[in-house]
């Protein structure tokens, strides 16, 4: 059942957000439409794979996210200054990261939130590991850490 | 299956909320932009999205093509059927004011099922037009250069 | 019982009812062809004998078949110009099956069937532009005589058969196309009418040179009266068999031409209007001209039928003469010389083709010495040039007095001049053949020749006593061709 | 300020526009075709808020939508010369 | 207020214009393609500023994803695979052409009313009938939906049926061939 | 009021039966739904004939709005006439289609065939009937898009680069019309005819007007390929299946045509044509040159059906010259001769469907003993070419009369010559097929007799009947035209 | 005071993004290839984007509008980086490679 | 917005000079149909100008009173966009299967080829 209510409620929500009209009719047609896009996406088998986001701690992600986002500004300011500088400060470098005891749904999230960062992005995600490309070497620091790594691990039960 | 590994799994998260999405720009024609045409737009290109990401057959076993013939038809069918109904119902074709006995609502009831007719062609001849594209094949005696 | 004005219909459909029996019955026996169509055209002639005694009587009326569209109809009025047409075509009719029949099959033709449907057609249609009623009806049946014709006319399918078709087709369809059916919608917008009418429908008040130039288009635009320059056809077709050759040259085809002049002369203008025309002097000269000038084409070919052929080109332009002087004499004249020169005219081509039977011959150097082989052939052929000259004992003398009168009327020497010189020239092209036939003894190998066979000479004889028979009896079509001027 | 934030985007427009030209291979145009769309969602979203019609918004999603299906399309074509292919081998010897 | 709308306005003119010239300059099948998606933004945009929101809507999602999508596929099923250059014609009867056209609509545009003139005709007539009575007659805010379905519902039949005839020519084209017809 | 759904029906019919057709897709199936759709479209054309000479013009409000807020179909003795050529010459040509295409296309697409095939009769007739001029541009492309795939059903690849140029002529052509109303709709604010007609008037002396005018006639006079925007046609017909010729000769430029004539006389203002930008010159001119030049190059073909694809343009020429008359007379004689000319065209490609039955080709050296082989087959074509030439007893005949008399009404007499001269250049290229059919033996071959099959004659011999008895009795037809013609350019009879 | 200060907010949101907008297009348009201008293009999408729409965010207040923006911002955080990902991948298959300083892979 | 007159206008008929040029002079079959859709495009622009209203917002209607642009127009242009990418897919199909045929989407090549045979 796990695997219907949670999406269902998702796609609701997003209705319910779209709409913004409220009447008998048109939640009606929003619960069938929302049941019947569910009846397609599991056709589809998108929804009862594990790839689907319902594995995930919700909390979790939203305190991910807003941790994202901070790491995303930063390095906006960082790619700003290379943009507005001369040519010479731009030293691209390509490396393998590791992304080992991830699901692919956290493997995506990962590889996702590298490419999200400016100054870094995902070329390629293997089964056990990354390969990104970086503007500038120094910016692969906080990943090569595995900061961001040990936080997407953690999103899943 | 893991050539696309991101692909794969963020196409799979979106395409439900795209078909949501086109059913909200369905129903939600009267109060703002959008209608039958665009929602059959979106919602075709969901399946386009399936189709792209995970292959012609993989679309083809979810929706086979003559089913989306008959939808294709089926809209027509619909809007022309609800333009009918006023005719036996005493008005003009495609009035819709003698759908029901308040004027209004006949209109609405009519622009409800004939946006819907609507949406029902457009969408499945967008997932015809991707199918027969991507699954032509060259007649094999023909050079492919 | 049949009323005078269905006897008109019957004179269209009798020649169609011959069509079916050939495809019918005739697809059954082939022998039949001929006979079918020489018994059809007994009673074609029957009908138009009835039609002449019920003419007497004034119980014909118009008969419209069809209104195809407002102001237009297809109708069917008897008038004596067109019995005297009607009566002619539908006897020598009955003289060409009979004739026929000995030559296509004498001939070796194939491809009868064919023949004979589309004589029977063009024969049809011959009979509606005589009794046609307005002029639209007319062109209508002029254009069918036409395609009827054709393939009469390519009848051998060879190169030069089809080359002739061609140029048959594309004079009389241009001319008719272009300019009569022009002339006639251009009638029937200024008068609203196209039913010929005593006295013409066409008045003063039209401008002369809308008239004048409606004339030309007439004259010019009945192509099958061959005037110059649009004769080339007639000297093309004589590649067809001689039957055909009669058919064009004396039974419908040419006829219909000159006879359609003759109409539109006396019933679309009428005399009055006509002679005030300007134009009409300038296209009696162009016929005058033509008439001489194909005399003395005619004199230096040596082709019999090609001869034969200028010689028609030439007659034709009398009767066109005839009606351009525009007086009582020369419509007398021009009407009576189309039934004289029609048995004149068959006489000799079937003169012709007995001699090609017989001797496989067709030019006149080789003919020398074969009268007293054939001496049947050869007597009525010199008949028949008698006629064509215009001398007694034959019709022909009739209708060439009344046209030198007509001519002489008009004061215009030149006129009467062309047509005397036309009648002597005829006699130095024609007299001689029979006379060398006679008078030559027999070239190398002509010894052997022997009299064409049974039905050709029975249709000669016929054809030669017609001639001399209309010398001593012209009292009816004097009569037919009265009445009409009197009622001008 | 909406204003001069929607002058902005305009601007940053033209830039990727001379990108979309220049070239020089067809991956950069795709980039520029690319960052162009999300630009356009950005132009919309502003251009509801500059006059008063926030409700527009829908027009921005189905830009940003269509913005992305319409790459992965054009970067799934480059890959296999094929938009049904289901991916697992990419044929690149197939002209 | 008023002067951003314009600048809005012309500068997406202004990209179109650059950007329509491109397409026509180049020779490279591929470039065309991406370009007229940029293209067709564009257009939505405009469409967008000049108020047409619906318009807007189905041209985004028509122009952007619907027709890139035809055009790549027919740039694969047709072995274009590559940026491929292809031959120009001799364009002197093209701009002839063009020139003629431009003369002719420039004649055209003279007479026409101011552009955004609310007392144009257009906007007199039969419109108002729309904006004032709309609501009242069919009970829906967005007065082009009522347009649409309702009062030129009969157009919108129509242009379904369109659509379903390009769906059925497609098929009949691409899918509907078991026996090869005789092709070369 | 039922009464009044019978111009609805035109169009509901087949936009019923359409989808229909693309659910059932069984081929035999679909035949007959189409069949169904021509009878009924056939006898429903009739009933609006009767019913407009009974009661006078139906204007029907489609949805309850009156126009110009709604759309309108509005049918009088014009559109009535045209409707019912096109609900024939559809019927016919689908008891026509089986036997012909079972030869040309697969099977399996057959289903589609006819689809589109509906689909393109309910553009045409959606074309005709409507009274609003942007949705006479939404009918058009119903139609047009249809045509272009029937004609891609062809056999011969060359049907594809054929359908690919009428796409792109279309759709131009389609664009230009747009513009065109665009401008009217600027000037204006409305789309519908009638309230457009009122409108033009104070607005004459406006560019803007004349260019509108220039827009929507150059888009028309591309659809209905008049010279010089003729380039689409030859190979369209050539390569189309040979059903699909025949229908399309009979119907498709024809709703384009009279679309031309309905705007150019009713909708732009009195005299606008003629008297204000006197255009119709123009027409008359380009009308008689193509009539006469096409005609001269249909000489030199050697296909049948490209031949007689460009005599269409050619006759499409006299039509034009009937509307650049501008008069009563000349008008009428386009009706008719647009009436004469779906007959006779239709009957002589489905002969050459016959032709190409027996003998698998349709080029000229096809024809050779054709006459004796296939007498009925040959006949048809023969009759057909007569026609066109205007021989008597046929349509030609009548349709050559009244234009001739509608020229030298004006005093046009060298209009009158040319028309007259056109009929012999069209002599030509018939004849040039009459000798290879008929006169051209080849003694050693001995010509077994092989007709083709009676379903395809039938319709076939159908139309010749019609194309004799109207070419005798021509009062239905010609008064029909005349009343059109009437209509159109409001004069009361 | 409090909208004044929403306003001033919003707009510092708006400025940033707009320049953060500008920074991307101006870095697509110099960087020296295509992988550092897929960095740049980055800018735009994120931060850009992001900014912006949080700026419009705090204009439209606590209402639908908002959570649509929101629907929006979350959307480009799908798709913009798959779309950089899938783009940069379908590169190298197609063989236009990073330059970089280091040896390669 | 009533000073700027009719530029709008002006640019439209750039465009679709532009457009038919395209048309016109593209070899490249699918560059024709490319050239095609600008050609409507700049239609449609033309139409939605015609329509717009200075001062004007989307006729959708508010609560409170307003001047809105003309929907006609719109409605129109949504009916003719459709129409558009109908016959563009129609066209492309062709196109493919013209390939097939030919061997080639050049209009010149394919020429050649139907003059060759
Ligand atoms: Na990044
Ligand atoms: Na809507």
């Amino acid at each position: 059942m796990k695997f219907l209510i949670l999406p269902f409620s998702f796609l609701a929500v997003f209705w319910l957000i779209l709409s913004g009209h409220y009447t008998t009719l048109l939640l009606v047609l929003g619960a069938v439409s929302c049941i019947w896009v569910l009846r397609i996406s599991h056709r589809m088998k998108i929804v009862d794979l594990e790839d689907y986001p319902i594995h995930l701690v919700p909390w979790r992600i939203i305190y991910y996210w807003f941790w994202l986002i901070k790491e995303i500004m930063l390095s906006t300011w960082t790619v700003s200054k290379i943009i507005l500088t001369p040519k010479s400060r731009i030293s691209p470098k390509v490396v393998w990261l590791p992304a080992d005891e991830m699901s692919d749904m956290q493997k995506v999230i990962y590889a996702n939130s590298i490419t999200l960062t400016p100054g870094t992005l995902t070329i390629e995600a293997d089964n056990s590991r990354l390969e990104i490309h970086t503007l500038r070497g120094d910016m692969l620091e906080p990943l090569e850490r595995g900061d961001m790594a040990d936080r997407v691990r953690k999103l899943e039960y | 299956m893991k050539q696309h590994l991101i692909l794969h799994v963020i196409a799979k998260i979106m395409i439900p909320f795209i078909m949501v999405f086109a059913l909200y720009v369905q129903f939600h024609g009267d109060y703002g932009p959008g209608g039958g045409f665009q929602a059959g737009v979106i919602f075709g290109a969901g399946f386009i999205l399936y189709g792209i990401v995970l292959g012609k057959e993989a679309t083809m076993k979810i929706v086979p093509p003559p089913l989306v013939y008959t939808t294709a038809a089926l809209g027509v069918l619909l809007y022309t059927g609800v333009g009918v109904a006023g005719m036996f119902l005493g008005g003009e074709f495609l009035n819709y004011s003698v759908l029901s006995a308040d004027s209004v609502a006949g209109q609405h009831l009519g622009i409800l099922l004939i946006e819907f007719g609507v949406g029902m062609t457009v969408a499945s001849v967008m997932i015809i037009l991707f199918l027969s594209f991507a699954d032509y094949r060259q007649p094999e005696s023909e050079n492919t250069n | 019982m049949m009323s005078a004005s269905t006897i008109q219909l019957y004179c269209l459909v009798a020649p169609i009812v011959a069509v079916v029996l050939i495809v019918t019955v005739g697809r059954v026996f082939p022998i039949l062809y001929e006979t079918i169509n020489a018994s059809v055209a007994v009673i074609t002639f029957l009908l138009t004998l009835s039609l002449y005694s019920a003419l007497g009587e004034g119980t014909i009326e118009s008969m419209v078949l069809f209104e195809p569209f407002a102001g237009v109809s297809i109708a069917l009025q008897a008038e004596p110009l067109g019995i005297l047409f009607a009566m002619m075509a539908s006897f020598l009719w009955i003289i060409t099956s009979i004739y026929s029949f000995g030559y296509m099959r004498g001939h070796g033709e194939t491809n009868l069937a064919r023949f004979n449907i589309f004589f029977a057609i063009a024969i049809s249609s011959a009979m509606g532009i005589a009794l046609a009623a307005n002029g639209f009806t007319l062109f209508l049946f002029y254009e069918v005589l036409t395609l009827s014709t054709f393939p009469l006319v390519t009848h051998a399918g060879s190169d030069k058969a089809r080359r002739a078709g061609r140029i048959y087709l594309f004079l009389l369809l241009g001319t008719s196309v272009g300019m009569l059916l022009l002339a006639l919608i251009w009638t029937w917008i200024l008068t609203g009418t196209l039913d010929f009418r005593a006295g013409g429908i066409l008045d003063g008040d039209i401008s002369k040179t809308t008239l004048n130039i409606l004339l030309v288009l007439y004259v010019f635009g009945i192509g099958k009266a061959a005037l110059m320059p649009f004769h080339r056809w007639l000297p093309a077709a004589m590649v067809a068999p001689t039957p055909v050759s009669a058919l064009l040259h004396a039974v419908a085809v040419v006829k219909a031409g000159v006879f359609s002049i003759l109409k539109v002369s006396i019933y679309i203008f009428g005399i009055d209007l006509l002679q005030e025309l300007e134009v009409h002097r300038y296209l009696a000269y162009a016929a005058a001209f033509t008439i001489v000038a194909t005399a003395i084409i005619a004199l230096r070919k040596d082709n019999l039928k090609a001869r034969l052929a200028y010689s028609t080109i030439g007659q034709l332009s009398y009767i066109v003469l005839g009606a351009l002087v525009a007086n009582a004499a020369g419509i007398v004249g021009g009407g009576l010389h189309m039934l004289m020169h029609g048995f004149g005219k068959i006489t000799l081509f079937f003169g012709a083709g007995a001699i090609l039977v017989a001797t496989h011959k067709t030019e006149i150097s080789q003919m020398r010495g074969i009268g007293r082989r054939m001496p049947v052939t050869m007597i009525t052929f010199l008949i028949g040039s008698i006629v064509i000259v215009g001398a007694p004992p034959t019709g022909g003398m009739w209708s060439k007095w009344n046209l030198l009168l007509g001519a002489a009327n008009t004061t215009d020497w030149l006129l009467l001049a062309a047509l005397i010189v036309g009648s002597l020239l005829s006699a130095l092209y024609l007299l001689p053949i029979a006379v060398r036939a006679f008078y030559h003894s027999p070239d190398d190998g002509n010894e052997t020749i022997k009299e064409a066979p049974v039905s050709i000479l029975i249709a000669l004889i016929i054809s030669a006593a017609g001639c001399i028979i209309l010398f001593f009896a012209p009292d009816f079509a004097f009569d037919l061709m009265n009445m009409i001027t009197s009622s001008e | 300020m909406i204003a001069g934030a929607l002058i902005a985007v305009l601007v940053g427009m033209a830039l990727l526009l001379i990108r979309a030209f220049v070239g020089p291979d067809i991956y950069n145009r795709i980039l520029a075709v690319n960052n162009f769309g999300t630009k356009t969602v950005l132009v919309i979203a502003l251009y509801g808020f500059l006059t008063d019609r926030p409700d527009f918004l829908d027009i921005a999603i189905v830009y940003a939508l269509c913005n992305f299906i319409a790459t992965i399309a054009i970067l799934k074509y480059f890959e296999y010369g094929d938009l049904g292919h289901v991916g697992e081998q990419p044929e690149d010897e197939r002209q | 207020m008023i002067a951003i709308e314009l600048v809005v306005n012309f500068t997406l003119l202004g990209f179109l214009l650059v950007t329509a010239l491109y397409i026509s300059q180049t020779n490279r099948l591929f470039r065309a393609v991406m370009l007229f998606g940029i293209y067709s933004l564009l257009t939505a945009s405009l469409f967008v500023a000049l108020d047409a929101v619906d318009v807007a809507f189905t041209e985004a999602a028509v122009g952007t994803c619907i027709a890139t999508i035809l055009m790549l596929s027919a740039l694969s099923l047709t072995g274009s695979r590559k940026e491929v250059r292809f031959r120009r014609k001799n364009a002197t009867f093209a701009v002839c052409v063009s020139i003629a056209l431009g003369v002719a609509l420039a004649i055209g545009i003279m007479d026409m009313p101011q552009f955004a003139d609310p007392n144009a005709p257009a906007n007199l007539h039969v419109a108002p009938y729309y904006l004032q009575d709309s609501y009242s007659e069919i009970g829906i805010p967005n007065v082009v939906t009522s347009v649409l379905a309702s009062y030129r519902g009969y157009d919108t039949l129509g242009e379904v049926v369109v659509i379903f005839t390009a769906g059925i020519g497609v098929i009949a084209l691409l899918t509907a061939r078991t026996s090869k017809p005789k092709e070369d | 009021m039922l009464s009044l759904h019978l111009s609805a029906l035109q169009v509901v019919i087949p936009l019923l039966a359409a989808p229909l057709c693309a659910i059932i897709r069984i081929p035999g199936v679909t035949w007959l739904i189409a069949l169904a759709v021509g009878i009924a479209s056939s006898i429903n054309s009739i009933a609006i004939l009767l019913h407009i000479n009974r009661f006078g013009e139906i204007v029907y409000s489609l949805g309850g709005w009156a126009a110009p807020f709604g759309i309108e179909y509005r049918i009088d003795s014009a559109n009535a006439l045209i409707l019912l050529i096109i609900s024939f010459i559809y019927l016919l040509g689908i008891i026509y289609a089986p036997a012909s295409i079972k030869t040309e296309v697969p099977e399996k697409s057959q289903g589609w065939l006819y689809t589109a095939w509906i689909l393109c009769f309910t553009g045409l007739s959606g074309i005709t009937i409507s009274g609003d001029v942007f949705n006479v541009f939404v009918f058009l492309e119903v139609s047009s898009l249809s045509t272009y795939i029937l004609i891609s059903f062809g056999q011969d690849k060359r049907c594809l680069t054929a359908a690919f140029r009428y796409l792109v002529m279309g759709t131009i052509a389609a664009t230009f019309y747009l513009v065109g109303i665009g401008f009217l709709y600027s000037l204006t604010g409305t789309l519908n005819m009638a309230d457009l007609a009122q409108r033009l008037p104070d607005l004459i002396s406006q560019n803007t007007v004349a260019v509108a005018f220039g827009f929507v006639i150059v888009g028309l006079a591309i659809k209905m390929a008049l010279f010089p925007f003729h380039a689409w046609l030859p190979n369209a017909y050539a390569y189309a299946p040979n059903a699909v010729t025949a229908f399309l000769a009979g119907t498709a430029t024809k709703a384009a045509v009279y679309v031309f004539i309905r705007l150019t006389f009713e909708v732009f203002p009195e005299d606008y044509f003629s008297g204000f930008t006197s255009s119709h010159h123009i027409i008359l001119a380009v009308g008689i040159f193509s009539a006469v030049i096409t005609s001269a190059i249909a000489i030199f073909q050697d296909d049948l059906k490209r031949l007689f694809a460009w005599s269409s343009i050619g006759q499409i020429g006299y039509i034009a010259v009937g509307v650049g008359l501008a008069s009563t007379a000349g008008v009428a004689a386009s009706f008719l001769h647009l009436f004469n000319h779906s007959i006779m065209k239709t009957a002589i490609f489905m002969a050459i469907g016959g032709l190409f039955f027996v003998t698998g080709s349709t080029t000229t050296a096809a024809l050779k003993n054709a006459g004796r082989r296939m007498p009925w087959t040959m006949a048809a074509i023969l009759i057909g070419g007569l026609s066109l030439i205007g021989v008597p007893f046929t349509t030609g005949f009548i349709s050559k009369w009244y234009l001739v008399s509608a020229s030298l009404e004006q005093n046009f007499w060298w209009l009158a010559g040319l028309i007259l001269l056109g009929s012999l250049v069209t002599a030509a290229y018939v004849w040039k097929i009459v000798e290879i059919a008929y006169f051209r033996k080849d003694p050693n071959v001995k010509v077994v007799r092989q007709e083709a099959p009676l379903s395809l004659l039938i319709p076939t011999w159908i139309l010749v009947v019609a194309n004799i008895y109207f070419g005798v009795d021509a009062r239905f037809s010609g008064s029909m035209a005349t009343q059109a013609a009437n209509t159109i350019l409001g004069v009361s009879p | 005071m409090m909208d004044l200060i929403l306003l001033i907010i919003r707009d510092i949101f708006l400025v940033t993004g707009s320049i953060a907008v500008l920074i991307g297009a101006f870095g697509v348009l110099r960087l020296p290839e295509l992988f550092c201008r897929i960095h740049a293009a980055g800018i735009t999408d994120t931060a850009g984007a992001g900014l912006v729409i949080t700026g419009l965010m705090i204009e439209s207040g606590f209402t639908l509008v908002s959570l649509k923006l929101l629907v929006i911002f979350v959307f480009l955080f799908f798709t913009s980086p798959t779309s950089s990902h899938a783009l940069a991948k379908s590169a190298i298959h197609g063989n236009v490679l990073p330059v970089t300083d280091l040896p390669k892979r | 917005m009533e000073s700027i007159g009719i530029v709008n206008y002006w640019i439209v008929i750039a465009l679709m000079m532009i457009a038919l040029y395209i048309v016109i002079s593209a070899n490249n079959l699918i560059k024709k149909i490319i050239g095609l859709n600008i050609f409507q495009s700049s239609v449609f622009i033309l139409y939605i100008s015609i329509g717009k209203v200075g001062g004007g917002t989307a006729p959708i209607l508010l609560k409170e009173p307003a001047v809105y642009s003309n929907p006609l127009p719109h409605v129109l242009i949504l009916t003719a966009i459709v129409v558009g990418v109908a016959t563009t897919a129609l066209g492309l199909a062709l196109i493919v299967r013209i390939r097939s045929a030919f061997g080639t989407i050049d209009d010149q090549d394919v020429q050649q080829d139907i003059e060759r045979n």
